[in-house]
């Protein structure tokens, strides 16, 4: 048993705190985050050349880890910056998609995910789902030697800047069906597909993707036509963890300055730490960062075990940080008082990276339920499709 | 013991509710309604409806212009207010300044501020809290030094003030300034009703952090006061503060937007879809809706428990402190279940959306736009006007007696 | 609106909370908890004589009141003071069930459980229900003029004692059918049954009742075959609002009990009363008892109104004074410290009270999901069965 | 990072679950695992079986006894037992009087007592806290006056001590003491053995609010002590005390207690039907068994997390209060679910029952007899050894630095 990180991810963390320590303050961060672009290309280059982005992927898909405590410790390191750069979208969702199903031609588009000269994106939520990884009603039908796509995905991270997409959309089956799932690789300039960027209340820049008629060649096929779940139950699943991890990251962070704030802000002649009401009150927040951590651990730890172990450390991980997360939000807001509603101060962006992230890849509720469905479910250790 | 409305309150409720239906454009209650911000013109549009309906200022005399309600009456009136996503009445003058005027005023600041409060002639912004204050009001800063000179009696005021909500449209502010120095806390503290067009008078904007523009810094230097606005004796100011601020309590515990806004949540978790049933129908957030949904029903008596015991000649005070705690905790964890209930939807912000631009995207289920906005602009509703915290403090010494 | 009691109930409620401060103590209480027949026959007589039963009827079945508001003051003041004797089986559950369904005959026991000289009770729970209300699997079928009843009634109150019972059994229909319940009186003395008492955890008695082919004659049913499902209902709604009521008296006095320690008991050399984070905790708790104060009064003004209206309240009601009243019991024992933990308290009888009335009638999660589930029945204000 | 046991932790856990397998009596596991009540006799029998085995005194040098176990050891040990149902060992003696005498007492001391502790000879209990004092054990009122007489120097002991758990079994007492009135509050504590077979020494049970007889008070009058049952220095009993106390909190996450209660409220909620279906599958129970379960996963590794810390040379201290506070949390919601799981047969309270008797009358799911109690009994969870507030104030001092 050992709770000590290898020494090259421990160099990797600290490399990558350092950096966003120096370049990527909050005046930075925020003009970033107000960017029409929604991130920084040039600092995305700089994340790239420190190898972040190599350390998500495996040695056999280009990178030097790929480990689910890699991710966590870069994710964590991430989630302390609040930065804002699409590691999640391009490198651990569509990158896992395609390192787990991709033909070797697919695969050598992993290069240049893993260098940061090409990013992609990962498009799966729709306008009418709600976190469910099998309900997919963008469809493709076969024509010809192609196929041609149909729908709308929702909420696509950095989708107007994505180079292609990883799409899943419905081959066969019920709309509900975890079979008849297929992935496809959508390059960004495919007529008939259409990109309406906005905003974010947490920073950064989503789309919905339109997909009309959109001509795919037999290529663009990711992984067996119908069988795209289990690919996209493990992308998502690592891009759970790297959310977690995030959360994890800014929860410290917001926990660091609601201290500080505690020991150095007045009222009625005395700092306000010393009023034992908020003493309890952060007592119990860091017992709940505590297990947050230790959630983290237990996922990261799981990634490589059967599915139903995998999974259920997963949920239990998402459901810990999405509930510890909007806990930990909201008390360092009231904790902090008038200030902590204010723009100006960065908890207030902490604070709504952490409840945002709980409406990423599915929420407490969502994946309490799967966490209790997985247990029930007969014959673990199986993959299902 | 009768849960029900008299006869005559019953009549009174028709009343309200056929000139809501009347009055109440339905831009208004549309923008109210979709959780959209309102101009200066939509606050000024329904002030003055409310004004030719006799109706603006409730808590005054009817000798200055009130409209002579009961407790039960006020509440019925805020309640379908609430209900019919009316907007709030903006309350510094009509609500917090008027009762002061009418208490402390002189007759020459009565007849001269009240009318052109009902009329609109002036906006009043509130000038209590000070950086560094938070919930210490009594730690005002800001000075005000009396003098004289070729124009008459007059005050130099510097400081800050901050929080200052919509003091951006405002022309008038009523401050809390120091008057002597070396006199204990609470004491050396006057209120004085400060001309926002003076020189020395600055308004920073404070943007909250969901990108809202409510609040302001309100930097004074140097600002001239003609001591005519100097309202009650000076040094008294206190007196005026204390009571404004159980003006500011009014209607505090929010049940009818509470309503409202479960109403809404209900229609939210109807229409969208988990699994391919209603949200509504999945038990756990079933479970969740329905304890918000009970604890806000146990609420609304409560509440109405103890505007009877004020009606009935008990003592308000303490328990309005268990109103504003309960009341906008219901309040912050509906905001939380219409959040959740969006998904993937609820990150998406399009600022253009909620100023009501028509042509602004649409995305998700509806109220999308405006859900994860709400939720953070309310936080605000457990710190303002007395956190939460302050208030069980003032539970513990002044109702437990600890 | 006017939240204040008439005269006569307030009159009716400080003679009772009079008589049992003076003659219900603690010692008596406990004494009487512990003994053989886990009440007193005496005291028994003394709340006849008060008025106290004659309050939970009403005027048509030999009562002067029986409305929701005298049932709510009179179980307050009991819960006050953790009284045992048979109120809340005798006159409002069983007594209910007679006066709602009852033959002109039947009625006519009425007279005596309002005057105490007949003890009844009520037999509903079995050994394998868990709340549900139309869950039955005792059976009586027709032999004869007469029926056959057999099954077996747990934890039925005071049933070592009872004159007769009211007991629900299957006539018709699959074992959780609302309809094909019928009531039947049946005595004590029936052959075929067999009551084996024991004592509970919050004090006083229970028993299990056998029904062993016990014959009835025709006039032992009570109400129409198969449709004592509606008697049923209300006779629990009115006991549902009992034990709220009950709860709520029990509230107030572990608060003041708790609040009595906080300002006179002192550590690190202050009282502990003085120590913020208990203060806040107790003005939650000062907030929740006043939210179960309003559940109370809510249910009981909603106690004639349509069905739906009436049962959404009671069920608000018991969730509401279940989830409050186990907070407020493990809430005053934590802030008393080890004393809390002790028998010789008078406040830790109220705490097991407390959690014990949320087994009793329902609990938290059952009314919670009750309340969902009456509020998606179509067809408002109409009668099941 | 690896959470995995080593090769050698898992031979070790394999060898703890084979003696358990064979030697822990069927009859003693079953009692635990069903809550019913440990007498005198299983206790002693348990303590013996573990000392013939050498795995008794697990925080002791080997020098003394003990078995050389690392922290993850000790914690494999004390998790299998707890998942195999095993009694606990009791204390006083062996995890708390034992390190004490090793650290402060003198040779002849460790050479009498120690042994004893082992072979069962004498059955220690605790004599720190008194009436009024609660989570202040330095408000020592107990005094201890030296003198001499005809059989030598001594203390003449007079107090009162409380919440001496199993007292009623024990033929010792160690207690803190006053020996010097003028002192500071922890300044002036002496630590002494007393035998309390002396005359003067009067033990009453306390019964907890379930019924049970765990805790008592002991009356200390004019209680003779020779001086040579003084541990360390007069007037330097504090540091013995603090000492003892960091051996308290020994496992105090109590991680494999909670796993076997939660193991035991799954079969139960397997077994309850609720509208003919396991209370398992009901989503709202449902819920709330996996976050508790997910709770508890968490722990485990929280606490794994800071055994690693102190067997890598990391200091333990105030991480302990974290440990306390979650565990206990954790164990005392799972004991309400299982209460709550019983439904209306948690009422019945069967003393018989609890005691093991054979014909005891049994009603409704299995546990039934035990859910309430154990629910109530183990409130003491979150009071005793330092209430949680108390821990939370440890936090906010040692680690929040507030």
């Amino acid at each position: 048993m050992n709770f000590e990180h290898t020494e090259e991810r421990r160099m990797l963390a600290d490399s990558l705190d350092r950096f966003i320590a120096a370049q990527y303050g909050f005046e930075t961060r925020n003009r970033i985050a107000a960017s029409s672009q929604g991130f920084s290309t040039e600092l995305w280059q700089r994340f790239a050349e420190l190898g972040v982005l190599g350390a998500l992927f495996r040695e056999e898909d280009g990178g030097f880890g790929g480990s689910g405590h890699d991710i966590a410790v870069v994710f964590e390191s991430l989630g302390r910056g609040l930065v804002l750069e699409p590691l999640l979208g391009s490198a651990v969702l569509a990158g896992e998609a395609i390192a787990a199903a991709g033909s070797n031609a697919q695969k050598a588009l992993l290069a240049a995910i893993v260098e940061g000269g090409t990013i992609a994106s990962f498009a799966h939520d729709e306008p009418d789902t709600h976190y469910e990884l099998a309900r997919v009603t963008t469809s493709a039908r076969r024509d010809g030697d192609g196929w041609v796509l149909d729908g709308v995905k929702s909420v696509v991270p950095h989708g107007e800047h994505a180079a292609f997409f990883v799409v899943s959309a419905r081959t066969s089956g019920a709309v509900d069906d975890a079979r008849g799932i297929s992935l496809f690789l959508v390059p960004a300039s495919a007529a008939g597909l259409a990109v309406r960027g906005m905003p974010t209340m947490d920073g950064g820049r989503v789309a919905q993707v339109t997909f009309d008629s959109v001509r795919l060649d037999t290529h663009a096929l990711l992984g067996e036509d119908g069988h795209g779940y289990p690919t996209l139950e493990r992308a998502v699943g690592r891009g759970v963890l790297a959310l977690c991890a995030e959360a994890l990251g800014a929860m410290e962070a917001a926990k660091a300055a609601t201290l500080d704030y505690l020991r150095t802000r007045k009222q009625f002649g005395v700092p306000i730490g010393s009023f034992q009401a908020l003493q309890h009150r952060m007592a119990d927040l860091l017992l709940e960062v505590e297990q947050a951590r230790s959630a983290v651990i237990n996922a990261a730890a799981a990634l490589e075990a059967d599915r139903i172990t995998r999974e259920r450390a997963l949920s239990a991980a998402k459901y810990s940080i999405g509930r510890i997360g909007t806990l930990v939000a909201e008390e360092c807001i009231q904790l902090h008082g008038g200030i902590g509603m204010t723009w100006e101060l960065p908890l207030s962006h902490y604070a709504k990276r952490l409840v945002m992230i709980d409406h990423q890849l599915g929420d407490e509720d969502h994946h309490l339920q799967r966490y209790i469905d997985l247990g029930r479910e007969p014959g673990r250790a199986h993959e299902p499709v | 013991m009768d849960l029900n409305f008299t006869p005559e309150e019953e009549r009174f409720r028709d009343e309200v509710r056929a000139f809501l239906a009347e009055r109440l454009p339905e831009r208004l209650s549309s923008k109210v309604a979709g959780g959209r911000h309102l101009s200066k013109a939509d606050m000024a549009e329904w002030h003055a409806i409310l004004n030719a309906r006799g109706w603006l200022a409730n808590h005054w005399p009817t000798e200055y212009g009130g409209p002579g309600w009961t407790a039960v009456e006020k509440f019925i009136f805020e309640n379908e207010c609430a209900l019919a996503h009316a907007p709030r009445i903006v309350p510094f003058g009509v609500n917090m300044l008027g009762p002061v005027l009418i208490k402390y005023g002189s007759e020459a600041q009565k007849r001269y501020w009240l009318p052109r409060i009902l009329d609109g002639s002036d906006w009043w912004c509130q000038g209590y809290s000070e950086p560094g204050a938070g919930s210490d009001l009594a730690a005002v800063r800001t000075s005000a030094v009396r003098g004289v000179d070729g124009q008459g009696e007059h005050y130099i005021v510097n400081g800050q003030k901050t929080w200052t909500t919509l003091g951006q449209y405002a022309n008038m502010i009523f401050c809390l300034v120091r008057t002597d120095r070396e006199a204990k806390k609470q004491e050396g503290i006057s209120f004085l009703l400060v001309d926002m067009t003076s020189p020395g008078v600055e308004v920073r904007p404070i943007i909250t952090l969901d990108g809202g523009y409510e609040v302001n810094e309100v930097f004074l230097t140097d600002v001239r006061v003609p001591a005519e606005n100097l309202v009650g004796e000076e040094n008294r100011g206190w007196n005026c503060a204390k009571y404004l601020l159980t003006y500011e309590r009014t209607n505090i515990a929010g049940v009818g937007l509470s309503v409202a806004a479960l109403e809404r949540l209900k229609k939210v978790a109807a229409e969208v879809r988990r699994n391919g049933r209603p949200l509504a129908e999945d038990p756990v957030f079933a479970a969740r809706l329905a304890r918000v949904e009970i604890d806000l029903e146990n609420m609304k008596t409560t509440n109405l428990r103890m505007i009877a015991a004020v009606a009935g000649g008990g003592v308000p005070g303490a328990e309005s402190s268990m109103l504003k705690i309960r009341g906008t905790e219901i309040r912050q964890e509906i905001l939380s279940l219409t959040r959740r209930a969006m998904g993937v939807h609820a990150r998406p912000f399009i600022a253009a959306a909620l100023d009501g631009e028509e042509d602004a995207p649409h995305f998700g289920p509806d109220f999308a736009h405006a859900a994860a906005a709400q939720y953070f602009n309310n936080r605000k509703l457990s710190i303002f006007g007395g956190s939460n915290e302050i208030q069980k403090n003032i539970i513990a010494k002044m109702i437990l007696g600890l």
